[in-house]
């Protein structure tokens, strides 16, 4: 399931309902990861703007993988402003058995810098300044260049 | 006609287009200066899908969407 | 810090109560790992056994190793019978940054499994039955063979 | 005198044992036949400190566990 929240995520909130929602399936396994915004190069947060179709079709991609595995994935990101110490994403996988778990936040983890289609923001002297430096270009980078 | 969106950082309006083909839509979107930069290191979806191929056809009512480079989480 | 419970781990609160003890701290990452007990092979549970001293001195151990990076681990572990859909283990990390978080508690949980002094039993049949094959030797193991 | 706790599913109660080396130790345990199989594939900690080295010396009020295999989570 991926959910998408106008400032913050409520990290404590969305982890429990995904806990909740899958104690009783028979998962052995939760890895779960959260992303908090650090207080770093003076800025006052981070913004982010999203596409969420293909969010929506890359994250369907990643189900579809978990399935073959029996696991399931879960993913919660900020839209918009969060400030500092607040977090803009979670990630989590319920597995029958830990390694699998593991193995695969990790990797959904390092596709989705690369991959989701969201933009990453400074805010910085009361401006928004696009994190040019920490962004990278997505797959097929350059076709109409 | 295909619209053409401008997706984060771009900042630059939704465009209609009369184009057919990512050849043409490129020969268009290289007449402005500002784009340069966005075009070498932006995908391209049309109708939400990705696309890796030049000679992917462009039909009427089409919508192209421009993905600069990302920074989630 | 570790903590134990008798009886299953109080997954939500715990995750929470760590997530709100390190928000403020300028931690980038969380990670964190869930285990909760499968229906599978006729148990109606497990069962465990802890040997306290030496299970601190090895999570403090992991805990030095942590700092080094600028990350603090967590661990909640039950002790004696836990249900079936019950969680008995939850590990955590916070670190400044992701990967490090990732690969530390991949490590961590690892070595948990091969050295924490912990003995699991099946509770079948309303018996508690030592969990030999799944069970692994210690570091050290038969120096008085 | 050093004590000697059985971990875990061992289940043997604690013991008192007049022993001034781990080979001495070794030597009274294995008079237990129920002990051996556990011997082999146990660990040791004296006084909460796992153990590698059969030269370790053991001093009167030392607390002796015998760790079988483990397995958490």
């Amino acid at each position: 399931m991926l959910e998408l929240f106008e400032g913050r995520v409520p990290v404590e909130k969305t982890l429990e309902k995904w806990y909740q929602a899958n104690k009783e399936r028979n998962y052995g396994a939760f890895v779960s990861f959260v992303g908090t915004i650090r207080d770093e190069e003076g800025i006052e947060g981070l913004s982010f703007d999203i596409y969420e179709p293909v969010l929506r079709s890359w994250f369907e991609s990643w189900q579809e993988k978990a399935r073959k595995d029996n696991a399931i994935f879960y993913m919660a990101h900020s839209k918009g402003d969060v400030l500092l110490h607040e977090s803009s994403y979670v990630a989590g996988i319920f597995s029958p058995k830990r390694r699998v778990g593991l193995e695969m936040l990790d990797a959904f983890v390092e596709d989705f810098k690369a991959n989701a289609p969201i933009w990453k923001y400074d805010l910085k002297n009361g401006q928004r300044i696009y994190a040019a430096d920490r962004s990278t270009p997505m797959e097929g980078a350059g076709l109409l260049k | 006609m295909v619209t053409v969106e401008f997706l984060g950082p771009i900042g630059k309006e939704p465009m209609n287009l009369d184009v057919r083909s990512l050849q043409e839509l490129k020969e268009q979107l290289h007449k402005d200066p500002a784009l340069t930069q966005w075009l070498a290191n932006s995908s391209v979806a049309i109708n939400d899908e990705l696309v890796n191929d030049m000679n992917t056809l462009l039909n009427d009512g089409d919508k192209v969407v421009l993905l600069p480079p990302v920074c989630g989480g």
